[in-house]
């Protein structure tokens, strides 16, 4: 099968728009949390927007997500409702999880995404599981389980990584890797910087992708989904990207330099797709405009549900702590 | 559960370790949803046996041998029961278990609350514990009560025959994460299985010997120790109430409140260490719900504060005995 | 611990997070052995900025930044800390030490003994812990309870500027392993520190206020809680005795026994879900061995036995409150 | 430096010897087993004792050793006193931990044995930390850390190995590869069954041994720690070798043949040992008689003073929970 991503004028776009979406949200999150609006931790995904949107373009909805405490990208690339997750961050009852998640926690149902994990590696097992059950009652589905480098460091890494490939499932793991975890630099982390040859010790295949490039990570995710659907066990891809923000509200960032942010800003991915999408002459600055106008109107929306959400009434704290029943 | 009928159906011998391995058939061959995952599960035939025979019955598939990753292997039967199927994760023993509590506490107790119930984690996990064997003290720690402080679990400690045979079909069917623990000691006790009751309330205690003197409250291999106490204390002319706790969590207050308000009396015997303990939770509750219920102290009789020693007598002298049972009743009640 | 002198020294005020940092540095500056080791403790300077400017004053070797290997580098502090040095391992939040708990109960905590008392494990664990900041589940627990089940540590639990600027000295005076619970919400607060002061005895708990009518156990955060509800109740001529537990293994029986001799009444306030925590070890440490000291039910306020919500309105109703703390002791006492 | 070991008779017959006491004394734990004075979980060394006997050649009295359950041939070999370990076996005061941790827990200050831990994977962060204090406080010490492998199956194993390599620690890991663990045959539990491999992700040195031959593995052994007093940071050896006993006590060996114990022993490296002695002359029929008498002797010796022991009071039950100082 080819693995080239079609790159028809409408899909460029698409993934555009994607990216922007999250683009504008995150910066929406910013200002709403420095209304105080959105608490606790809050970890934005800015400059790894390609990631998520190149990924996404592969899953199919009988496909499964998990993702990390820096998960708006992956929940807002795989449909989950943008109105929904706000609320969530409101601590509202519309949110995805009734506002007892927050940020870290999105959770759908109906985009079969499993959260919104705030325990570095804590998803990786979870995944497998996910996967185990999905090779029994939906063969055919894939498992994309995102995570940073510094997950990496986990045992949990290591014992899912040998999991999937022993048990051949269908998972695809995607690592984040944007050179930090928190305050900690790759280089001072592993001993081995290139993630993707640790999978290699799994006998999984993996491979190094530029994440600043939602063509060639749609690209890679093809292959891997490809070979994954196809029955050949799990496939490891390491999306090279960068943070473009702090690692969350409370970071000095002491440990790397303007410099480095800005040299890697030149490759924003959103500005990049832009450019391409001009050069080739396929969108106008009407189009351009008209994009822009519609992904706020979004951000307002959502916005707007939020503020009218209502709060969960605290009698209900205690629910769901133990389940009366199986969700169907 | 439904009672014993007239004994039109004779009573079936066995030993503790076989009523689980039955328990584990009847739910294999009656939901397809299930299967049965850990270490040594299968080529093995289970590090205490449990599980023998039933590779050979039901094929790798539904008999999972994992490699020795605790944290993995249980998240992924999280994973699977989020996703549908019906996991018996079996820890070989509670010990191993701290490997693997970040995905316990974290996701399965965790998850169905964060997520605003989109997601239940219906799954049981199955493992050894207690102390009596002299293996050390990396092998013989009694946890059951310390996971009794988590919410979002429930937990299970069979101390008969009958639960180890009926309690895992329950803990199957309850929609949250069950922690049934089995105690090393109890796997070679024989006795008579009803075959007219198949179901046992995982949500009740129950009294093992009514009493009127005093209640000991207890589970697990402390109820053998309890009722033997029990017995002896009868011929003195005390009678003691022997209550099996069954479930840690959530606690049958009822039964335990009911019991003290009749015998005005209350010792726990538990094999967790004594700081921190269910039986300091009960006592906890007593001594607040059923204060003035109460003629005596609240005695608890744990393990003492030490890693369990490996030489015979110091493990012996670490573990709650019948002896200290009888001794302690004897300091609260005067015979009539 | 020494007396305050005459005022010939003025107090100094800082926060609870630069009395830890102070503490920290003290005690690197004063003993070579010592390190600190732990995730995001040097470049980035502390998850909660304790540790900051410390990597630039000491060093890459003495401030030692870890990959996120919580096992791993547990158990590298106690194999450090067995072979001659005195690690000071920080632990993020104790949300993530669950990934290290095989390594703290069934090594630091295991191997003195079983080693026959060949091996000590002399080292320091902090983390952070605690609920109050809308973080969510999986980073609000308090678990500090819940590690006092664990024979062979001790758990310290600093509620004021004081005990965070000088229990980690006392805590690497001691030959076993100590584990220091600093509350997320306590390390803005700011305090005086008397100069005159240089030492906190880590064996006993504190009367942070007296009283006659009603004794509050508590500690960490819920400490200012107490202190305001017993404020509260003064007004209405009730005179509560406010206690900083201070160290939650071994319990201060003393402090507590003596307190509760006086007033006859207990309230214990814990930010820990109430079943198993280590209210319910006092209670039923009081209900054993206060028995007839107690003229009224033992009370306990501890946390809502859920995940903790992220929701702010959700998480405030999730935890003990003030409002709680008054309106317990109200019906318990009676205004003179 | 020469990877050579001096292959002169009286090293020859001396790694014979250390094999012997080993076997023989691995032998007498059954008998006492089944006379009831040794109980709990036994866990033999049979068929593996050139691994343990191999290594200790090159470690010194400033080095340090941390074993598992399986740990009677390295404290014999690391030079433990019988006496004591059977002692502790009899769960005796003059055992080496006074009869507190019994047969999977040897510990012995003099010899900078670190136990005996029961936790699969549970040593190697040990390990790790008593080589940062040696870096520290005793340049050039090495610490030799034996563990199945089972054990790579374990998060902190991956975790482990990342930690020594990146601080280039003086770690020497002693895989040993009996091929099953408990009754888990490895190509069940690795997707990657070479284990030595497993290091090359950690960009550590490794390499696979013949670990039924004391000669191979002492010659791999002077190549790893020679390495590691240089200053590289750790080694790895996978010892390929074979348990002929079953797992510990109670193990019925379901999981494999008859005929592939049988093939195993014909690989015996006492055997070998023996043959090879005796093939190139170095030793009479009276001397091989000699060893075996004195080395039967030791164990005898070994009994009686376990018997002769006394057992700690029961009043001394709650000593060294906590420690009153630290040993010096
Ligand atoms: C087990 C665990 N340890 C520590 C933390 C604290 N923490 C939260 S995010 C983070 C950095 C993770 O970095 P990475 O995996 O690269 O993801 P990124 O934030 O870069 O997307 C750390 C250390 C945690 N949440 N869980
Ligand atoms: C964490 C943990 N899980 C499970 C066990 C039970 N167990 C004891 S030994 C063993 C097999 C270990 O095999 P391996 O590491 O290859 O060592 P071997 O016994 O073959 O020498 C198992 C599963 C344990 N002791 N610790
Ligand atoms: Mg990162
Ligand atoms: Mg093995």
């Amino acid at each position: 099968m080819s693995d080239k991503p079609h790159l028809d004028r409408d899909h460029a776009l698409h993934l555009f728009r994607q990216m922007l979406r999250i683009r504008r949200f995150e910066a929406k999150c910013v200002e709403l949390y420095q209304a105080q609006k959105i608490r606790g931790f809050l970890h934005l995904y800015d400059g790894e927007e390609a990631v998520a949107v190149g990924i996404m373009q592969m899953l199919e909805p009988r496909d499964a997500v998990v993702a990390t405490y820096r998960d708006h990208g992956q929940a807002i690339a795989r449909g989950v409702g943008m109105g929904p997750i706000m609320a969530e961050m409101f601590g509202k009852r519309q949110g995805t999880c009734r506002g007892r998640g927050g940020s870290m926690h999105i959770f759908d149902r109906a985009t079969r995404f499993y959260g919104g994990n705030a325990i570095v590696g804590g998803g990786l097992p979870v995944a497998i599981g996910i996967a185990m059950a999905d090779k029994e009652l939906r063969p055919g589905a894939v498992t994309a389980c995102f995570f940073g480098e510094g997950a990496a460091g986990e045992g949990a890494f290591h014992e899912s990584m040998n999991l999937a490939e022993l048990w051949r499932l269908p998972v695809l793991f995607v690592c984040e890797n944007n050179l930090y975890a928190m305050g900690m630099p790759l280089e001072d982390a592993e001993a081995e910087t290139d993630i993707y040859r640790k999978a290699k010790v799994y006998r999984m295949p993996g491979e190094m992708v530029d994440g600043m490039n939602p063509i060639t990570v749609e690209a890679a995710a093809r292959r891997a989904v490809d070979s994954i659907r196809a029955g050949n066990g799990p496939y490891f891809l390491e999306c090279r990207t960068y943070r473009f923000r702090a690692h969350s509200m409370f970071d000095a960032q002491l440990y790397r330099t303007k410099e480095e942010v800005e040299l890697w800003k030149q490759r924003d991915p959103l500005a990049r797709a832009e450019a391409w999408l001009r050069e080739n002459h396929m969108v106008s600055d009407e189009e351009m405009q008209r994009v822009a106008a519609e992904v706020d109107a979004e951000v307002e929306a959502a916005v707007a549900f939020a503020e009218a959400g209502t709060l969960e009434p605290v009698e209900e704290l205690e629910r769901f702590t133990l389940m009366d029943e199986v969700p169907q | 559960m439904s009672a014993p009928r007239s004994n039109e159906t004779k009573p079936v011998r066995m030993t503790y370790r076989e009523a689980c391995r039955q328990a584990i058939r009847e739910a294999l061959a009656s939901d397809p949803r299930t299967f049965v995952m850990g270490e040594d599960v299968g080529l093995y035939g289970g590090c205490y046996a449990v599980t023998k025979g039933l590779l050979e019955e039901f094929g790798p598939n539904r008999i999972r041998d994992t490699p020795l990753s605790e944290n993995a292997f249980v998240g992924a039967g999280i994973g699977a029961a989020i996703a549908g199927l019906r996991p018996i994760v079996e820890i070989m023993t509670c010990n191993f278990s701290l490997l693997a509590l970040d995905q316990i506490l974290n996701n399965a107790a965790t998850i169905p609350h964060m997520s605003g119930g989109q997601f239940a984690v219906p799954l049981v996990f199955r493992m050894a514990t207690g102390a009596g064997r002299q293996l050390a003290a990396q092998h013989s720690h009694s946890l059951e009560g310390w996971y009794a402080h988590i919410p979002g679990i429930k937990v299970l400690v069979p101390g008969t025959i009958e639960d180890a045979r009926y309690m895992l079909k329950a803990a199957l069917a309850d929609p949250n994460p069950v922690l049934i623990f089995e105690h090393i000691v109890l796997y070679n006790a024989e006795g008579d299985l009803d075959p007219s009751v198949t179901d046992v309330d995982i949500r009740a205690a129950k009294i093992r010997r009514p009493g009127r003197d005093v209640s000991l409250l207890t589970y697990g291999n402390s109820l053998p120790k309890a009722i033997a106490a029990a017995e002896t204390l009868s011929v003195e002319g005390i009678e003691a109430e022997v209550i099996d706790l069954r479930v840690l969590r959530p606690l049958d207050n009822a039964t335990i409140f009911e019991s003290i308000a009749r015998t005005r009396r209350c010792v726990i015997v538990d094999e967790g260490w004594r700081s921190g303990s269910i039986s300091a939770e009960i006592a906890a509750r007593l001594a607040d719900e059923a204060f003035f219920d109460l003629d005596a102290p609240i005695r608890r009789i744990c393990s003492r504060e030490v890693p369990i020693p490996y030489a015979g007598h110091m493990e012996e002298a670490a573990l709650p005995q019948t002896a200290a049972i009888i001794e302690t009743v004897r300091g609260l009640v005067r015979p009539r």
